[in-house]
Formats: C-alpha cells, structure tokens, sequence
C-alpha cells in the first residue's frame, strides 16, 4: 500500500482551528500504516517534525514526560512549535527558553507545585514573548478525546461562567437538542506531531503503558504524527502475550527511539521517581534569574552533553540509580 | 495571636480540613495539604475514606513519608483501588460521584471565586499564575472545601480573574452559568472556618480558631466580613491529629 | 453518609428519553455510594430490579454474558423489562420468551452467527408481541458512553443516510457548528440497572475485568445502580496489588454475587469457553419450534433447578469442565 | 459449472477474498467468510495484514483449528496485540485507521447496500433479521470487501431496507448522506468478482470464476447487469491455498 505520496504537501495544522473531516482523514490516509519497524535514534527524531507543528506532549507535570525527545528537539534547533499538554512542568520552561516554542496550550504550567510560579513561564508570558493558552484539564482531555474519535467536538459541563471561558473564544456554549441545557463544545485537538514515553513497545510501535495513562491513549490516536521514546524496545511475541497491557497500537506510531531514563529529570512509572535533588539545583538556578539562568542550564543540560547518556551522567549516576529505587518500589505492596 | 501554639499555620489547616470530611465520603484531593488532609482523615475518623487524585487514582492510600510531590506522580498510586486516565478520572466528577472536591486557592472571593490564573489585566497581567489544572473543573462540579492561608491579599472582595467558579456573583448566578450543582461549601484557613449564606451564597465565618479574634480575622481580609452572634470556637489539634500528621509528613513537605 | 432517602421515589427511565442532567445527579446522590461490603445471594438479586426498569446487560454476544443474573430475573417473575446491550444473543431469547422483557435496545439480536437468525426472536418481532429497537454497534456504545460522562448526546459519524436511523427518530442530526459539517447526535442511555459478570472483584465491588472489556465500563458509569456476578470474590489487597487491571470502581456497584461460571452457558475470557454442545442442544430445540420447545428449555434449565450449580449440572459436568480447560488456554501462548 | 470442482463454493469464496487483501494493510473483518479469508491471507501473501474485530482486537493471529463462534469470543484474541473496548475499535474506523472493510452479506443490491434488517415492510417485516452489529458502522466509514453466496434472492435491484449503505442511490448520494469516505469496493462471490463504476457507482461484473457464464451470474442476480468487453476470469484456487485454508479450519466450521 503505497501512501506517501511526495505531491501531498501536508500543511501544518492551524492551531485551535478543528481539522475538517476531510482534511483528517486524508491527512492519516497519506501517512505509511504498515506493519514496518521503526526504530530510530534520538538524532533521526528532529526530521519529524517541522518548525511551526503543533506538538502534543504526554504525560502530566513530572511524570512520563518525554523529556529526551523534547531534548532533542530543542537540540536541533526547532522553531515556532505550538506545545500542547494537559499539565505543563519544567518541559514546558526549557521550550520556552529556547526559543523553540511560542505558544503553549495547557492547563496548568509551572515546574511543579512544590516550587510556586514558574519564574520562567512568568517572564515569557508577562513580557508578551510566548503564549500561554489556558483550558481546563477536563477540557484539554476532552479536546484530545474528541481528535481520536474523529468528531470536531465534546460536549462538557465545565469552564461555564468562569472567566477561563471568556479567554476561549475557540468553544462554543450550546443549547441541548434534547435536554434544553447549556453545554460547552471544546474543539477538537489533533496535533501534528505527538511525543509519548512508554515503558515498552516493540519495533513495530506496540506500545505498553503501566500504571497512570494520564491522556496519552487519546493523544496517539488524535495524532497525525506519533514518536515514541521508550525505556525498552521488546520482541513483538512479549506484546502479544500481555495484550491487555498494550494501550496504543502500532499504526498510529511513525518513530520510535529506546532511550532509557528518557524522561529524566521527570518520573517514569514503575522506573524511577523524579531526580528531585537536580530539580531542585534547576528551580534554584532558572528562578534566581529566569533569562541567565536558563542559559546556563540550556548551556551545560541541553546543547551540551553529546548524548543523553552524557546528560544522565551530568545529573549524577548516584541520583539516577536513587530515583530508579524509588521507582521500582510501587510494585512493592 | 495571643500565644504561640505548638503547631505550625499548615498544620493547623491540615487538621481543621480534616475534620470535614466524613467516614464513607467520595474526595477529590488536589495536591499539598488537600492530599496531607484526606490522608491524614484516613487514618483518623475515615478508614474509609476513598481519594480521587486527578492523575487517575481511584481510592489512593498514600504510604507515611511518600508524600507525592503532585497528584501524577506514581506516589500518588500506593496502594490505589484502580488506576484511570486523567480524563476519566475527572468525568467521575461531571457524572456525579464524588462528594467532595478539595482544593487550595491562591486568590478566594467573597463568593468563593478563586483566581489562579492571573494577577491584574487577563491581557497584560502584572503577574501571571500558573492556572487552572483540574481546578476549575472541580469548583464547577462538586460540592467544595477549600482550604488556604488567611492573607488580605488573598481574601479580596473580588477576585480579579474566575478560574474556578465559587458562587459566581452571589444568589443563584451560578446555576445561571450552567452550574446546577455543586458550589463551597466550607472555606478553612488559619485564622477560622467559613460558610457561606444559603441565599446570598456569601462567605460567613461559622467558627474562630484557637486564640483568633473577629477583629484579626477581619483584618487579614480585604472586604468587610458578616460576624453572626453565634459565631463559634474551633477545637484546637489534638495531640493523636498532630502526631499521625508528623508521622505523614516526616520530611516537613507540607506542614512546614 | 446517610443518602438513601424513603421519600425520595425513583422514577423508572423513560426509556429512550434522555434523563436531565438534574435528575441524573439527583438519582445518583441518593444511592449509597460509601465503601461497604455488599455481597448478597443469587436469589437476592432481584430486589434490586423493578418491573419496568431499563436494564443494561454486560458482555457481548455469547461472551461474559450475565447469564446467572439474567436467570434469576426471569425466575422472579420480573415483568416489562426494557433491555439493552451491544450484541444480543441467547439472553435475549430467555427474556423474550418467559415475558420478563418485551423490548430489547440492541445492534444484533440471534443466538449466534453459526445458527442463523433466531427463530425465537423472530416469532416475538413478527407477531409483534415484543420490540427489537436497532442501532448500530457504535451508537449502541457511544450512547452508553454519553450516559458515563454524564452527557446528554455523543457526536458520531455513522448510521447516516440509513434506513436504521430513519427508524430512529430519537438521534438527531445536525450541523457541525465548528466545521459545518453533518453529524448524528445519538442520546445518552442511562439504564436504571446494570448487569455485568467479571472475573474477579471485592467485597466491595472494586471489578478487575481481563482481556474483551466490551461497553462494560461505560455502563457501569452510565447506570443508575451495578449489580455485578462475579467468577471470584477476592481481598481489597488483591486488588490493590494490580490497580492496572480494575476496570470498575466500588462506588458504582450496588450488589455483588459470586457465581462461578455465572456466564453458562457463554464464555467468560480466561475462565471458560461457551458450552457449544448444550448450545447446540438449545437451538436445535427452539429453532424447531420457538414456542413449544423455547417452554420446555425455560422449564427444565430456568425454572427447574434449585439453584445455579444444579443448573450447570444439567449441562452436565464433563462439558463444563472441558469448557474451562480452553477457557483457560488463552495464556497458552 | 461446466465441471464439478474439488472445492466448496464457501471455499472458493474464502480464497478469493482472501487475495483481494494486501500486506500491510488494516483490515476489520466480520465474523464468518471474512474472518477465515483475512486469517488465511496472514498465512499466505500477508504475514503483516493486520486484523482487526469488532469485539475489541487489534493485530489478532487465529490459531488452525480454533476459529471463533463470533468476533466477540476469546479465541478473537488468540496472539493479539491488543484488546480494547468494543466501542473504541469502531472509533479506529472513525478516525480512518483502517484500510477495508471486510464483511459477508445477507442481501445486496446494484449500488451496493446491504440488508441484514428487515424482509419487507420495516414496520410489519416477513422476516426480521438479526440486524446491522457493527455494520453499518464498518460500511459507513471503510472502503468494503463484502463476501457472499450469489443467489438471486440475494441481489436485488434494491434492498428493501439500507442497514448498511453502499452507494445509496448511486452517483454522489453517499457523500450527500453525510458519508465522505469509505464506500462498496469488491463484491466477491462463488460465482464472480465484482467492482463499482467510479461515476455511476452501480455494480459490474469484474472478473468470472473458473466455468461460471455471463448468462449464469445474469440469472443468479435480480436486476440487469451490464458486463463490459473486458470482463476477465478469476484464477482457480491453488493446492497451497486450498491445503493452507483446510489447514485452519479442518472441522469445516465455515468452509462447509
């Protein structure tokens, strides 16, 4: 089935405009959905992604955030991306400071509740420099849940009567056809491009989620673009046997890279907790000064280390192994 | 104050907020002393208490000294009855199982509107905060218990920004809205406990804290407060509140 | 938390009227939704249902079929039941013919693929002593799953242009008012009753649900009470040990029973596959003659046997045993 | 037929729906024909063919010798690669993840429609069938394969009832119905393969299989069909294929 077709010119999606019906399906019918194996390295995740896509994150605050491919990204110098995210921590910072984002679409963004404000968010969005575009999370889920079930809307029961609804013209309030009651219909969500971390998936794009899924089911499949990073890549005959487990399939997945402790400095569920101690050397130094202090981290974290292996070891093996203790200890009880 | 007490402020909420909730009650627990609170009534009065957090927990049992640093951290699962989607997890809320919803507020009205959105203009704050997460959501769904520090800065007459709807104007301005349910219910700061009127829908203290006058309390706030007469007294912590909370929290995360 | 209120009557849903979203929550804040232990006897079972009720069934086809609860309906005597479920099979038969159900909401409705369209089902349709409502596989789940978010309608794409939708004058059509285009708004469904059999749950009603999950948690969300059957009851602390795998929460569950084989003669995933010879000693029976020889079935395996292990020894012990050994085969792999 | 062929008609009909599939693709299959045909193309020219059924199976590899009773049964999911809930496969077809349609058919008609609902009046039937199951979803949203016996009570000139739509009245009545993408591909029968003219969208003969006549599909169809010069013939069924397909299904479940 030869999908690709070299005269498609897929445009990126305008942002917070629903994708007609067409649109998204003869977006999806472009992409190769085969069964092919799709492994790439952290390097190769740049060329999926175009300066100006809309790019989904997965995860929530500071857990199976796909930090390596956001890393990565920055790395190669993306621009004018407009982020999505449910909860936004201190990924949604390092995108900001590099420029690669203007524009963040969440419900939340701060480094993490145990830090207040995030000194960097304020100052790129008091200043005018980037956008930060606010839904609640109910509606950011449902946003996403309506982009995977290919319709242009969910009906909700909240943001009505707050003034976060009046910053979002893009929902519309409707009367019910069959109650009379005032509902609100947030558009649907489909990014371009998605960045999941899962802790398995096979080189097909199988991919296996433990424990908290946050909306990452429903963001893989609202998609027109899903890369995967993963703690590890397993034979397909380990999928099949735990078939329950396996949360988003392969044909929705276009690139898949194994980085190991790929959402360091964040939390993986059941690998390793969040690389608190780094955190906190990272809140220290961006919200002492949020303009030179994000340079020296963007400086010696991120355009330095000439792998992400050679990121961890900046981090400190000793507070790696610490958080991947921690980590295993859910399976404890 | 006219003594120093034994506890700290954070303690002080902790317990207080506690004390709300009733065996057998559905909570939705957002992050710091909401969860401390709902984990600390657990082992109190509440042994069956089930927590929600908005991370998709179902009926979390949060272990002593494994305090999660949100409510998406994999801390936040010990023990859980069932884990969802974040979506899911919030929906429970619109169909309507959740008792109550449990929140801290940066910025609280005299309706029970809260701000965590923005500081000044919407289109050019002076200070942006970092939203609304679950929050709204929440506030728009369930019956609520709200607990934060007593500060005039926070406590305004009118909140400059509604993210998370309280009783929206006063009267029934919120069901207007398209909220027919939920609303606060109970407003628990350091200083005292609030209420609000049945008809005006407007914040009312219902009891002082230990050693709080009306006066304190009126000062710390930024719009004239309703003392009723009977305005009563709070319990001050006991000794098992205060020992089962620092055996929670070992490290100080949360109560200081 | 006393909610359960002697004034408070609850009306029977209107069947196919959407409930009000007031009335939804107000049905649902008088249950008894605190964590207490709630299992009960077979025989129990039917306090919990009205005649009249709009019961939901769990289980697709001839698969985690509720059979057990089913049974003891019909052996109660219930009366007007108005039934629901994504695909109907030979429950529908039982409920049609012992006059517990004269209406049955469904997407398919015969005993099963290999034996060609019911005759039993026929004899009710044609004679118009009974109600076969159709709609499609999707608006069947998308309805149910309208009614677990606490909606009023889903969006969705299909039965347009159809001769099923014109029998269906409850959905509505409309115009996307995002992207102008046509869509079918299908009303949520909120049975008063669920049915639903799983493998394993507490006390309490915490349900773990392995492999086919079908619409099962979205009726659980959707109903105004759970009655679940269950293969095994198992400790609060095993199912803590795999929250992953619970698929239902406590608080939606109002009654527990513990059935062994609950789902006779259908499969249950993982436990046991259909009882095909006894299926195929029941159709050849009422595809004979669907009045006499559907009378003489419910007399001799409904209303004869004491109790349900009396009636899986009709079925005869050999083939149960040999249903659960390719029950089980499914984790060969 | 000129000459009494070593295989069944339901074996014929398995075989060449079976080669109408290509590697690679997503194909959501029916319970029956479609099932064994799409299974027996895994083991054929498809090893990568991902099967997909309605009762929740994503990537599915059904075991020789244990076909399932449905879609809906345990053995559906024999080495899957997941299992979902039954409304969330439909919804892959809804977002336009799955390349065919795969279905049997009870009664079709010249512009493709399919009736597995009613015979005669909807509201006072002769028969009432078992009804569309995921159906008219699966036609509403895919390109179809439908597999079925030819016999004139079976194609009709019109269905007396659309459960599941093809083309609707022909031309561009389909995408006026709110139906843009999907539509009736290949009717595949024991007697010839059929297409859809791209304008007209009414059914023609594509291809004949081995000893069938124009004159015997003519009488087996119960309105006229117009057969282009070209019409070609359908290769017979090979040892391997034969061998592989009573391989999978020895008990003759399905093939007869």
């Amino acid at each position: 089935m030869p999908r690709l077709d070299a005269t498609h010119r897929h445009e990126p999606t305008q942002v917070n405009q629903v994708k007609p019906y067409e649109k998204l399906r003869r977006d999806l019918a472009q992409r190769d959905r085969s069964l092919r194996e799709k492994v790439v390295t952290l390097d190769d995740v740049a060329s999926f992604v175009r300066d100006g896509d809309l790019v989904g994150i997965g995860g929530s605050t500071m857990s199976r955030t796909p930090m390596a491919l956001i890393w990565s990204l920055i790395r190669a110098g993306k621009k004018k991306l407009t982020c999505s995210r449910s909860i936004t921590s201190s990924d949604g910072d390092l995108l900001f400071a590099s420029g690669a984002c203007e524009h963040i679409i969440t419900s939340w963004f701060s480094q993490g509740i145990l830090w207040g404000v995030s000194k960097v968010m304020r100052h790129h969005v008091e200043s005018g420099k980037a956008r930060f575009e606010e839904w609640s999370h109910l509606a950011m889920g449902m946003r996403l849940r309506a982009g995977a079930m290919g319709v242009p809307f969910m009906p909700i029961r909240t943001m009505l009567g707050s003034d976060v609804l009046k910053q979002r013209p893009e929902a519309k309030e409707m009367e019910c056809p069959f109650t009379g009651e005032r509902l609100l219909l947030v558009p649907a969500l489909n990014p371009d491009v998605a960045l999941i971390h899962v802790q398995r998936c096979d080189a097909y794009g199988n991919a296996q989620i433990d424990g908290l899924q946050f909306v990452d089911i429903d963001l893989a499949m609202a998609a027109n673009k899903v890369i995967l990073s993963t703690e590890r890549i397993v034979s397909n005959d380990q999928i099949r046997r735990v078939p329950d487990q396996t949360k988003i399939p392969f044909f929705t997945v276009d690139a898949i890279v194994e980085v190991p402790f790929g959402c360091a400095p964040h939390e993986c569920y059941g690998v390793y907790e969040p690389m608190i101690r780094h955190m906190e050397y990272y809140v220290g130094l961006v919200n002492k000064d949020p303009i030179a202090g994000m340079r020296d981290y963007l400086d010696r974290f991120v355009y330095g280390p000439k792998s992400w292996a050679e990121f961890l070891d900046l981090i400190g093996i000793e507070e790696v192994l610490a958080a991947a203790r921690l980590g295993n200890s859910i399976y404890d009880a | 104050m006219t003594h120093k007490p034994d506890y700290t402020a954070a303690e002080l909420l902790a317990i207080l907020s506690a004390r709300q909730l009733k065996d057998g009650m559905v909570v939705f627990a957002g992050v710091g002393i909401p969860l401390l609170a709902a984990t600390l009534a657990q082992r109190l009065h509440c042994p069956g208490l089930t927590i929600l957090f908005e991370g998709g927990v179902v009926g979390a049992f949060v272990e002593p000294g494994k305090l999660p640093p949100s409510t998406n951290d994999q801390r936040c699962t010990a023990r859980a009855n069932m884990v969802l989607g974040s979506a899911d997890v919030l929906l429970l809320l619109q169909r309507g199982y959740v008792d109550i919803g449990f929140m801290g507020g940066a910025q609280i009205d005299q309706y029970g509107n809260l701000n965590s959105s923005f500081i000044g203009d919407a289109n050019h704050p002076a200070v942006r905060l970092p939203g609304t997460g679950g929050g709204n959501d929440i506030a728009s769904l369930a019956n609520m218990i709200v607990a934060m520090k007593h500060e005039k800065r926070r406590f305004v007459e009118n909140v400059d920004f509604i993210t998370s709807p309280g009783w929206m104007h006063g009267k029934d301005t919120r069901r207007q809205s398209g909220l027919p349910f939920g609303g606060m219910f109970r407003v628990v700061t350091d200083l005292a406990v609030f209420g609000f009127d049945e008809n005006t829908h407007r914040i009312k203290p219902l009891a002082l804290n230990l050693g709080v006058t009306r006066e304190q309390v009126q000062d710390n706030t930024g719009f004239k407060l309703d003392f009723d007469s009977d305005v009563g007294l709070t319990e001050p912590p006991t000794d098992r509140e205060l020992s089962v909370l620092r055996m929670l929290d070992p490290l100080r995360l949360y109560i200081g």
